[in-house]
């Protein structure tokens, strides 16, 4: 593939949920290979939504998807993308259903026709990569929250994606986990797009940060400019200008 | 597999009123009250599964999972089969009043049947409960087929053929309820063994760590 | 998404008491179901069909539901008067049409479709909670009552949940196919159901218990039996006589 | 009451899951009537667990339990508890289990006793108090997930309870219902705890903050010098200290 090809592109996308008002207005959007881009919004502003969209599991009522080049519309389309595009949810808890964690993350390769011994070596590859070793034959339902997500990303990465769409993938982990994930998306050598409220894992993992309003995607500027912690100082001891993004905060 | 109003004759009617709700006694004399929101939350996702459409050959049929359900209840399964028919009737006008006796019967006699001829062995080692498993779920098919074929010739002799028919017709049926039963047995012995009869007693087959403290 | 397409309205049947309503649709249902003579089946058809005309009801909806439930009475059409003994009145290759056949499939059609129409009008028009409540008021066992409400809550919470795991299972590929490997991708996924729905009852259980739940539920609900109903009674008294007679003249 | 008085007092308390390795280890604890406390602390640390011990859902494997004075023993002592102490749970879902928003409220004072027209006139009140007027025959289903927080809060205040214990009242709530519940929390004459991993949402609720570390509850200050938000600088720009809570940020 060529420099900078496009892998997704989203056009004057219109979205609303039945009987609900627009979420989505002629939304434009474009991923390139390699990319990695961050997304912050508020909470229903359509973040999620939007993903969505572009994996086909919801049809914008106006607007074209191109994915790869050529626009995406039949049924076949979609599963073709979802093959390459590798989307992790929001609650892990939703993505995970077989009983062990080997059996798990066999399911996308047996899927797309290997046989189960080769299904089995990719699974237990992708595992070593992550540092899950030992963890093949653990129940999945019974992980821990962090634990549940890393394997949730191993189901993904083991389809061997062109592109990661990733929902929250921080949300009620703890610290640990989170540099966890940190490192292995900067050792990754595909683009992605996560969502997230956290601005500093954002800073750490994403180059370009966009933000949703009013239906719409806008650039908001370098990662490199962005921090975030929690901090205390008693008033006028320290001196700081609070930026803050939005008027709200 | 429900028999629609309209079709079966009085005395088949009452006889299976009486008979559900001796079942549906026993079943909630041994559900405490503690442990009804278990059966209803249970209950709601039997529901949900039942609607679950699954390919066979070029058309595609629901499931029925009575036999799963009995294994996870026993004699419960009558008052949660009893309650999900009632929702069905209300919400898609399936089965319906007069009919709610026998189609409780027909479901959850088979189910309490082979709750007890496989709740043992489910517990067992896998060459033996994977294949009971497979006959839970196949034969409490079977034996609800054979139910309605019952119901409809005791209605009316002159239904036997139709009844044979309508055994024959759930043959594949059996097939694939055996087998997701059997998948689905070997599931919860993985994950949650406590779900399936048998369990306390038999502990051999969970070698890990988490399961064998209690 | 499950929905109560017949619930909302607010026609004279959907203002009747919901307790009565419900007796009055289960001895309705056993009166047609035990009739045989056509000019009373037939009557009954009319009847319930002024019912659903009374409620006011989507046309569409209405008949989404009949075709649904008339499958199996094709599936008679198609079996019974080739298989019934009796008269044969025409001939398909080897096989006789009985008379007898084709009269008990005529008769099933009727009773069915006449008791599924009031059905439909008296009990769908009103909510499944409604009709809980209503139960508790009619000395059914209260464990039957609760076991149904809280069926009806978390029905809606499994089904959002499958629905989610499902669509975790297309994004990883999965096509649904006649093969080992989608009964078991099934069966995983029904388990997995089981298992949240047990793990999700202990939490139910013990939000009860924080509530102060000792063992016993409480009804708060009260209904009361209007001039309208009472309207309603006498009609209905009118037409199960009504059916009766026709039914006994035919063997008189 | 006495100032002051003590409603919760947990002692020496020991607790681990059946065949787990310890969860609360030698955990003390005061709640006093009137206090407004927040807990943090990573995922799996326990909290959730401490309010269950609390509450009697679970039985801790040693320690003593006191509230409103006396020690907890009994399932009558805990009976009593449970209707002096309310219990929001982290999952909406579960905590509504009836069909309707008022029979949902309802449930709670039906089992303390009150007759039916009492009970449905306490709802009734409960609902106005919390400006939901006009759901009371909503089912409870079809809420949306702000809405049904609101109704599960609902549902505990109407016991009229003498202190709130909250699972993490906001995850996964958008800015609009978090704001209508710091205004509720914040107008309440009694006490509480809450668990949540929001600094914001605490300090804007609570007046002392506690964290769960290896089994043991630790204070960990005044939630007035607490404030966080996202903010940006280039570094060197602007001085400001970045004293954080914990070492691993
Ligand atoms: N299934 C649905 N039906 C109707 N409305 C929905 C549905 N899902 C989401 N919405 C609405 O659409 C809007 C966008 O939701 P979406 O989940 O995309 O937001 P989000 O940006 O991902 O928010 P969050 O940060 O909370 O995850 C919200 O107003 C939400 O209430
Ligand atoms: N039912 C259970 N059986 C076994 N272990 C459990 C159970 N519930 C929780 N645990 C374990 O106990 C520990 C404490 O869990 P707890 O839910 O109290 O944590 P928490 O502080 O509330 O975490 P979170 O912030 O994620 O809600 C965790 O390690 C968890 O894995
Ligand atoms: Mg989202
Ligand atoms: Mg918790």
């Amino acid at each position: 593939m060529g420099e900078n090809s496009v892998i997704i592109q989203l056009e004057n996308i219109d979205f609303s949920y039945a009987g609900g008002k627009p979420v989505l207005d002629d939304l434009c959007f474009t991923l390139e290979e390699g990319a990695k881009l961050g997304i912050i919004g508020h909470n229903g502003s359509g973040k999620t939504t939007m993903l969505h969209i572009i994996m086909g599991l919801l049809k914008p009522s106006s607007g074209t998807i191109r994915a790869f080049g050529k626009p995406i519309e039949t049924k076949k389309d979609f599963l073709d993308v979802r093959r390459k595009i590798g989307f992790l949810f929001q609650d892990a808890d939703d993505q995970l259903f077989c009983p062990t964690v080997l059996e798990d993350i066999a399911f996308g390769p047996l899927n797309l026709g290997k046989s189960p011994t080769e299904a089995r070596k990719m699974a237990m590859e992708t595992l070593e990569r992550l540092n899950l070793k030992g963890f093949e034959e653990r129940v999945t339902h019974k992980l821990s929250g962090g634990e549940k997500k890393l394997v949730a990303l191993a189901t993904v990465l083991v389809m061997e994606p062109k592109a990661l769409l990733l929902d929250e993938p921080t949300t009620g982990l703890d610290e640990d986990t989170n540099i966890r994930i940190i490192t292995l998306l900067n050792s990754l050598d595909i683009g992605y797009i996560i969502v997230s409220h956290e601005y500093d894992f954002l800073a750490r993992t994403t180059r370009d940060i966009y933000s949703v309003q009013n239906g719409q995607i806008v650039y908001d500027g370098d990662s490199s400019a962005l921090h975030s912690h929690y901090h205390r100082h008693l008033m006028g001891k320290f001196r700081h200008r609070h930026e803050t993004l939005s008027s709200q905060i | 597999m429900h028999i629609s109003e309209g079709i079966l004759s009085g005395p088949v009617l009452i006889s299976g009123i009486a008979l559900a709700a001796a079942g549906t006694a026993i079943g909630l004399k041994k559900l405490d009250y503690d442990r009804i929101p278990r059966a209803a939350i249970l209950s709601a996702a039997f529901f949900v599964a039942s609607l679950i459409h699954v390919p066979i050959g070029p058309s595609s049929v629901h499931l029925i999972l009575n036999g799963i359900i009995g294994l996870i209840l026993g004699w419960g399964a009558f008052p949660v089969i009893l309650v999900a028919l009632t929702l069905q009737a209300m919400l898609f006008q399936f089965g319906g009043i007069t009919t709610l006796g026998v189609n409780t019967m027909i479901m959850a006699l088979p189910a309490v049947f082979c709750y007890y001829l496989f709740g043992r062995l489910v517990g067992k080692r896998p060459h033996i409960a994977m294949p009971a498993a497979f006959a839970c779920g196949a034969l409490s098919v079977f034996f609800g087929a054979v139910m309605v074929g019952l119901a409809l010739t005791f209605t009316e002799e002159n239904f036997l053929k139709v009844s044979y028919l309508v055994v024959i017709a759930h043959l594949p049926v059996m097939i694939i309820e055996g087998i997701i039963t059997a998948f689905c047995v070997a599931f919860l012995r993985k994950v949650q063994p406590d779900m399936l009869p048998g369990y306390s007693k038999q502990t051999s087959f969970t070698p890990s760590k988490e399961t064998a403290g209690d | 998404m499950l929905q109560e397409p017949f619930s909302t309205g607010n026609s004279q049947i959907h203002r009747l008491d919901p307790r009565f309503k419900m007796v009055l649709a289960t001895v309705y249902a056993f009166v047609v179901a035990l009739s045989n003579s056509f000019p009373a089946l037939i009557a009954a058809l009319i009847f319930s069909f002024a019912l659903i005309g009374l409620c006011r009801l989507g046309f569409l909806e209405v008949a989404k539901r009949i075709a649904l439930v008339n499958g199996f009475i094709v599936f008679l059409w198609v079996v019974v008067p080739l298989t019934y003994d009796g008269q044969s009145i025409y001939y398909l290759g080897p096989f006789g049409v009985s008379r007898e056949g084709v009269l008990v499939s005529a008769r099933i059609t009727l009773k069915s479709n006449a008791i599924l129409l009031a059905f439909i009008a008296l009990i769908a028009s009103s909510t499944v909670a409604t009709l809980g409540s209503a139960l508790s008021r009619l000395k059914i066992p209260a464990k039957i009552i609760y076991l149904l409400l809280l069926n009806y809550r978390y029905i809606f919470v499994m089904e959002e949940e499958y629905r989610r795991l499902l669509r975790s299972a297309s994004i990883r590929g999965f096509r649904p196919a006649s093969n080992l490997h989608t009964y078991k991708t099934y069966a995983y996924l029904i388990g997995i159901l089981f298992v949240k729905a047990s793990d999700r009852a202990e939490r139910v259980y013990n939000a009860m218990l924080c509530r102060g739940f000792a063992g016993k539920f409480y009804s708060l609900h009260e209904f009361s039996f209007s001039r309208l109903d009472l309207i309603w009674l006498v009609v209905m008294t009118i037409v199960i006589i009504g059916l009766e007679i026709l039914e006994w003249v035919k063997i008189a």
